[in-house]
């Protein structure tokens, strides 16, 4: 395997004297509808790219398709818009291949709950180092108002006309059932600040971290988070210095718990559904296994692998 | 005449008393050991073929494979065992029937028995303990057998295998295979000194105590034999012009992608596909790559993807189930020109099927699985050294043009195992396409040649090489676009590099006159069979070539050509086509096999087909005899 | 002649002023209506797409979509719109270029310009309102809209929606619409009686005041386009036969499942499919099915077949990505023998591709994308109307035969608007086939007949006939097995339902004369533009006839002996396939389109192929250029 | 839809008077290797179809591809032995058109937890009323010896030779973290008694119920149940009248825990990694909406979809 230049526990900062500014992130002009989420999360994620000083070149954003996974066109960064549902293995191959690169990845609440629940439940397991966002509207917007495993019970879609059958599937509550998952928060994107420090927070952690953003879609959903904006008593911000702390924040936004993010017991018992709306780290244990550290394969030189690939020859010699 | 049953003589009889050993010589034959699963059949067949092999014999063999992981004793459906084909010349397939068989216990030899594995004169070794068994059923079991037999004209010989080892073990299910070893060295006159090495080498790994059992039991089975059979066969060798190496197709496959610098293989278990993965899981280790078992085989599709798209060399390995899975990313990796190895160990289908079983009918699935245009490159290996060498072909053709590259073996390959000459590595295999220096700022991740289709990728971590792949049609830098003759365009340079790498190939070579009253065309692992049955037939005087393609997209050139210069042309294929004469069955309703198929579209001209499904691999008896028939329907004229 | 660009009288005139409107008579016509997404342009042409069908013309409308969601306002990507092309006769398809626009600003009317959607003299009525805007940059934005579209010989009239709506509404981008289709309805002499009836109808739900003001602002564009314009075009109506539905095809095949009797769906959206899946989750409501979304593709596939398997009539709607990932399942159907149906509303490929465009590039994936031999039925239906009675066919069809039926649609049909003969519904189109009374003792799940491979499937609930499916190889009492010539024969059963189909099918009508110098083939949605230009082709004198089919798989009998009878057969496609000439591309590299690739293989006639994939349906006159191509490098000879 | 005979929220016994013995439900001969665990599922489940006299025409065994998912072919009912991975879509089919038949599913750990992974989380959170089983021997069996999600970390495999990379997924943790799961429980082949009740308690459940079946591979796993088969102190049963309660373990199996399956929290802690293998019924709430129930349409006669079909073909009269 290639060797880079970076030790992959680090996260991997420009390792040259530019100094990079917005212009050098932005990629095609963003085409999601007016007022979508998604513009909040490109503009925090650019923030976190100047912030970190993450060189274009060494940074991918993977993502399957949706609304949300337009977002890597959107970035002067390389991109795979790949697949829909499909995004977590092609990040899981990059890394394994490249641990030097650093990976994003931009799901859909479809994209990573639906068709890729599967692949989602696995990386958690496999706790390959990459942020792993999905941008959750509550609904499938690409093709235009079909209910997700994230819309509310009883929102009228396409395909389920007289609301949405059954309760929401909460993102955090199964993602801290995964054995092994190391990173798991949630953030709202109509709260800017809170946002970034948890990409942050995310982009540091070694392993892989699961951020559910709520996100909303003007479009088709305007409802389901318009209290929470409205109302920021509905939000509880769960702050830890081991998780995020947003100061400036605490004016605003008056309902805060402290949660030490290591206790995955209490972890679980706040993701319960309640009337509450809470955010930031509910997990985070940097101490687990790491699948891409496990597996880093020490690099062999072309006349080693000669060397060896005749030994094995030898065994089958007649 | 009867099948004749052979009581061996009570007490040993001094030697002098004994008729000589009529020996009879052969330039091939076939023989194999069947038991229970566990009493070691197959490792005694194992090493009788390593000994032919480093005898300097020709030898193909199969292994027999149980449809349980671990059966009942003595029931037909739990044969185990290994069919070992050597000859004086090379051995290039698995041949016909049997003609010396030796059976642990009756069962498992009328399993071998009923599915039509034993020649008509087959000569039968049989442990006769099974007679004198305390057990009324048993005993009743093998009189019954022994009569169904008794149809044939077997010639039956009582050896007491399991009375002799317990003079050396107390179990001698755990010793028997030792015995039989050593019977047939006698009967094949095997060098013993040989057959010592290849014990000592099979079990490296045990104790000193297990090779001196084995060794004992080795000479005790020899010298029995010595002095009870009258059955004595010679097959010369002839010593092999260069070293050779010994393997199956799929440690071939496993080889030749290390050969090949391949450094991530993604997958998921699939048989007959997964031991490509246990040896490149163990070897990965030591040779510095990745071998991953994802959750899924679409996952695995994907991680090999994500790795290609990373600069690495990646593929991905499959069989029939597990290939259908990866329909979706293989439409992707087409798209993003993201080079692609997929190898798929073909097994019997359609569905789950029939795992364990040959088959060669993914071909049009590799070829035509996607949804929507998907212009990819299909090569077959036909030989287990084919198997080693193809890789290194499919990593070079996946990265010069920046396709999907698909392998496709079988299960007849994988299990197979061949000597072949020692392949003389090249460095330039190796090495790494990673390339990380800039390049010029606005450097398209399309920049087609607009005659050939082919451009460079741009790989992360190149500065200003920035870009975002995309499923989605796209232009040459990469931006989603569908209209303004886009999609036609780009479609185009997808599709144009098939031709270019066809321009680049030659006629695949016709073994045989280059014209004639038939040319049998075929692809894959029946090469062998094939061609020895072309063999035969030219033997008897008849006009017949064979081609065999390693290209099945693009296909090689010239086959128009090739074809009109003989009066009839027919595929011989491992997959299903409609028999002529079926009810409902006409010149339009006909179902071709996959490769007729093709060939029809591709030629024009009216490619017959001749294909089994049978689940094993095709007999040259039974190609010669069905392409005796198509020869018969032929009007006799002077020339073609 | 540059492009005329007319300024309305700045005041009313007297009418008696102004020279009487010229009246031009045409027998069909095409017009377009353009907005931003979001202005209503898609209501304004529905509306009056509809009014067209009931004053008796033939329709065939087709939405404009923009690539994004909610695309920013007056940008040509944002081009929102909708398209009619109506005649005195039955309109078949969507025609060619657009004869007249009215357009609701100069970025949308650009992006129909620059797609060459629009004829060289093509009529404009464009809002002006921009040439005086506020901002600066839509000023200069509106000269040079003007300037590059004063290459053409385009007649611009400009009209002051915007303005004159303002008389009602307050806010014009809720109101032009219909202002528009006032103007429309002077311009083509609607009967203002029918269009209120249509608005009446459209707005149904919504308030009294709603069709109020609608209706006033309808009546103020028709007022105003009498007093100022001299455009008035023609088309008569023939008053229709029978009683006629009008509806796109997706509805069509909803309505067409309902009529079949399926009572349960699954699946998962995918463009452009997922409006079948609309209408029946609000149907079923009523007519006591499930509309079931799954978590994916997989599992759609999976329910579809779970429920099938327990007698219920199930199908499977998609599209190309959806479809790659059902490719296992599917093959677990045919090996099982459980009937499915599954449509395939297909879009532009390979992979995420051009999901709202058209393509037919699925057909080989449906016949050939499962690993091992998978025989299905394929239809395709060729109009709007096809789309209601094929789901009839594809039910009786796969229950019947005990298989799996792809029904390929494409996104033309899905979104083409179009009247047709209202259907005389049939009571037994509907009825269960569940059948839960006991059978004998033994009975077996597989009772094949073995002359036609046909069987009689066993259900959940029937006494005595429990057994497991499998998607293993299996004897006729569905025990996995492999050996002894089973897979052999279960193949062949498999198979053999396609031949007794076959034997049950019509050759193909011909379009034409039945021999000539050209056949034009075709399948699918491209029927109506390939007859019309066969029409004008043989209106010019040439020997041209087509042959359209249903039948892919398997194929109508005769198509070989009906080649036969025309000089040169080439297939229309929408599909890729390499251009003749391009560099590369010979005779042995070509690759074909995917029915011409068939019917090589299938005829063995040389059957040529034109094919395109523009991401939009196929205009007749392209159609009739390519073919005159091909008729010109024709020797002339004096018969075929 | 095909109205049922039985409702289907009351369990599908015999309506006839037919008295059902094992040799009505005994189908082939089993042929898992000797000493497989899977022979005492089959025996147990044996026992519950003539305990609960179930019409053997009117129930169906649905499998994946496993040695496990041989299961159907050994029993005398309907069976669809599949693809692997995909049983509980195929269960949920025929459930939702037929929701009178009773429906077991059997799986295999690998068959569930990895390639069927995306399928288990959503058909827990339908809760589609049917007793899945997962048989997990904590290796792939049938495709001989790789390493499954739930392989022991460090446990040597075909695939992983140095030992499994990773720790075990927890298939319990996991499906309580699924929203709107509503039965979740775990039992081992070697105790008999707990393995009947617990198939019991779930083939009377209103809804999914999961049920993981701890399960010996002699083959390639002999090692990894042993010391819990062998010293009964291992493991923990969790008695509850509304769970499983087995008088006759009491004497074996000192170590029992009072758990009301009512308690989410108290369970999702009862589930975390410890030294002890706990059995019981870990979650089960019988209020959770059933997708079955909810979707159960109502039966239409062809009269009256006829003449709904002429309405619709009204509305897009001409
Ligand atoms: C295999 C496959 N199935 C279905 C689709 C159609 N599709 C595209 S995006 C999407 C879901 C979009 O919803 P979500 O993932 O929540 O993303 P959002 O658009 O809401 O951001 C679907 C079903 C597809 N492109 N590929
Ligand atoms: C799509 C597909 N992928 C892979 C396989 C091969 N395969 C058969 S069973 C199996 C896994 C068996 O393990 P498990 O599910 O734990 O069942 P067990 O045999 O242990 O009971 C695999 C990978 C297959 N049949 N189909
Ligand atoms: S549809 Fe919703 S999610 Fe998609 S771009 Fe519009 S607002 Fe955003
Ligand atoms: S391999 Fe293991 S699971 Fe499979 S049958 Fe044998 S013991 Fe049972
Ligand atoms: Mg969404
Ligand atoms: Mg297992």
């Amino acid at each position: 395997m290639s060797a880079g230049p970076v030790c992959p526990i680090l996260c991997a900062g420009a390792d040259d004297d530019r100094a990079l500014a917005l212009s050098d992130y932005e990629g095609a002009t963003a085409r999601w509808c007016p007022g979508c989420g998604d513009h909040s999360v490109l503009t925090a994620v650019e923030r976190l790219l100047v912030a970190e000083q993450l060189a274009p070149e060494r940074t991918v954003f993977v993502s399957g398709i949706g609304c949300s996974s337009r977002f890597p066109h959107y970035l002067k960064t390389y991109g795979f818009h790949g697949i829909h549902g499909r995004a977590l293995p092609v990040a899981t191959g990059i890394k394994l291949q490249r641990p030097e690169l650093t990976v994003f990845v931009v799901m859909g609440d479809g994209d990573c709950t639906s068709i890729g629940a599967g692949h989602w439940m696995h990386a958690l397991r496999y706790n390959v180092k990459m942020v792993a966002m999905v941008l959750d509207n509550g609904i499938y917007g690409l093709t235009k108002n079909q209910t997700s495993p994230t819309t509310p019970q009883g929102h009228p879609s396409n395909t389920q006309p007289r609301g949405t059958y059954l309760p929401p599937l909460d993102p955090i509550e199964l993602a801290l059932g995964v054995t092994n998952a190391s990173f798991v928060a949630q953030t709202a994107e109509w709260v800017p600040a809170h946002l970034f420090a948890t990409l942050r927070a995310a982009y540091h952690h070694d392993g892989f971290a699961f951020v559910r953003v709520l996100q909303r879609c003007p479009k088709y959903t305007a409802d389901i988070y318009q209290i929470a904006v409205q109302r920021p008593e509905v939000l509880e911000l769960l702050v830890h210095d081991d998780g995020v702390v947003v100061p400036e924040l605490e004016r605003t936004y008056t309902r805060r718990l402290v949660h030490d993010p290591r206790d995955l017991a209490r972890a679980r018992e706040l993701a319960m559904p309640g009337e509450r709306i809470r955010l930031g780290v509910f997990f985070r244990d940097a101490s687990r296994d790491r699948y891409d550290l496990i597996r880093r394969a020490t690099p062999r030189t072309t006349t080693e692998r000669l060397a060896l690939l005749d030994a094995e020859l030898d065994a089958h010699a007649v | 005449m009867p099948t004749e049953t052979l009581a061996y003589p009570a007490t040993d009889p001094a030697r002098e008393d004994r008729a000589p050993r009529a020996i009879t010589t052969r330039r091939e034959h076939t023989l194999e050991i069947v038991s229970d699963a566990g009493e070691g059949a197959q490792k005694c067949g194992q090493i009788f073929g390593a000994v032919c092999a480093r005898m300097g014999n020709g030898v193909w063999t199969v292994e027999i494979i149980p449809a349980e992981i671990q059966p009942p004793p003595r029931i037909p459906d739990g044969a185990s065992g290994y069919r070992i084909r050597f000859g004086t010349g090379p051995v290039t397939n698995w041949g016909d029937e049997t003609q010396l068989v030796l059976a642990f216990n009756e069962q498992v030899l009328l399993a071998r028995h009923r599915l039509g594995a034993l020649a008509h004169d087959a000569v039968i070794l049989l442990d006769d303990c099974w007679a004198s068994h305390p057990d009324e059923d048993v005993q009743r079991a093998w009189r019954d057998a022994l009569d169904e037999l008794g149809t044939r004209d077997y010639r039956v010989i009582l050896v007491p295998m399991d009375e002799q080892s317990r003079a050396i073990v107390d179990n001698p299910r755990k010793g028997k295979n030792m015995f039989a070893l050593g019977v047939l060295s006698s009967v094949y006159a095997r060098d013993l000194d040989v057959v010592r090495e290849q014990i000592a080498q099979t079990f490296r790994t045990k104790s000193e105590q297990v090779y001196a059992t084995n060794v004992a039991l080795l000479e005790l089975g020899y010298r029995w034999a010595d002095e009870h059979l009258d059955v004595r066969i010679d097959v010369p060798a002839t010593a092999p012009s260069g070293p050779m190496v010994v393997m199956n197709g799929n440690e071939a496959l496993g080889l030749g992608a290390l050969a090949a610098g391949f450094e991530l293989c993604a997958m998921y278990p699939i048989t007959p596909a997964t031991s490509v993965s246990h040896f490149l899981g163990e070897a990965f280790e030591r040779f510095g790559g990745v071998l991953h078992q994802a959750e899924d085989e679409i996952a695995a599709a994907g991680v090999a993807i994500g790795a290609s798209y990373a600069g690495g060399a990646a593929l991905t390995v499959t069989s029939g189930p597990g290939l259908a899975l990866k329909t979706e990313f293989i439409g992707l990796a087409v798209m993003t020109e993201t080079p692609l190895v997929i190898v798929d160990v073909q097994r019997g289908g359609p569905s789950t099927g029939l795992p364990t079983k040959v088959e060669q009918s993914d071909l049009l699935a590799a070829l035509y699985g996607q949804p929507g245009d998907a212009p990819k490159v299909v090569i077959a290996p036909a030989t287990i050294e084919d198997c080693f060498h193809v890789m290194v072909t499919a990593r070079r053709i996946a990265e010069t043009f920046r396709c999907v590259v698909f392998v496709l073996s079988d299960a007849n390959l994988a299990t197979g195992v061949q000597p072949f000459a020692r392949p003389t590595l090249e460095e330039r295999w190796m090495r790494s396409t990673l390339d990380l220096d800039p390049v010029p700022d606005g450097a398209k991740p399309f920049d087609w040649d607009p005659r050939t289709g082919l451009s460079r990728r741009l790989i992360p971590g190149q500065a200003n090489g920035m870009h975002t792949l995309t499923g989605l049609e796209h232009d040459d830098r990469s931006r989603v676009a569908y209209g303004g003759g886009i999609h036609q365009h780009s479609s185009a340079m997808r599709s144009r590099k098939l031709a270019v790498l066809q321009s680049m190939l030659l006629p695949p070579p016709v073994y045989g006159d280059d014209a004639g009253d038939l040319l049998v065309v075929g692809w894959g692992s029946t090469k062998g069979a094939i061609e020895e049955a072309v063999d035969r037939l030219r033997a008897e005087g008849h006009r017949v070539s064979s081609t065999h393609l390693s290209f099945l997209s693009p296909l090689q050139p010239g086959l128009r050509a090739m074809f009109a210069r003989y009066r009839r042309v027919c595929t011989v294929e491992l997959n299903y086509s409609d028999e002529p004469n079926d009810p409902y069955i006409t010149d339009e309703s006909r179902r071709y096999g996959q490769l007729a198929w093709m060939l029809r579209a591709h030629t024009l001209v009216d490619v017959d087909c001749w294909t089994r499904v049978a689940g094993e691999p095709l007999r040259p008896g039974a190609i010669a005899a069905a392409m005796r028939l198509r020869l018969a329907t032929l009007l006799p004229t002077g020339d073609a």
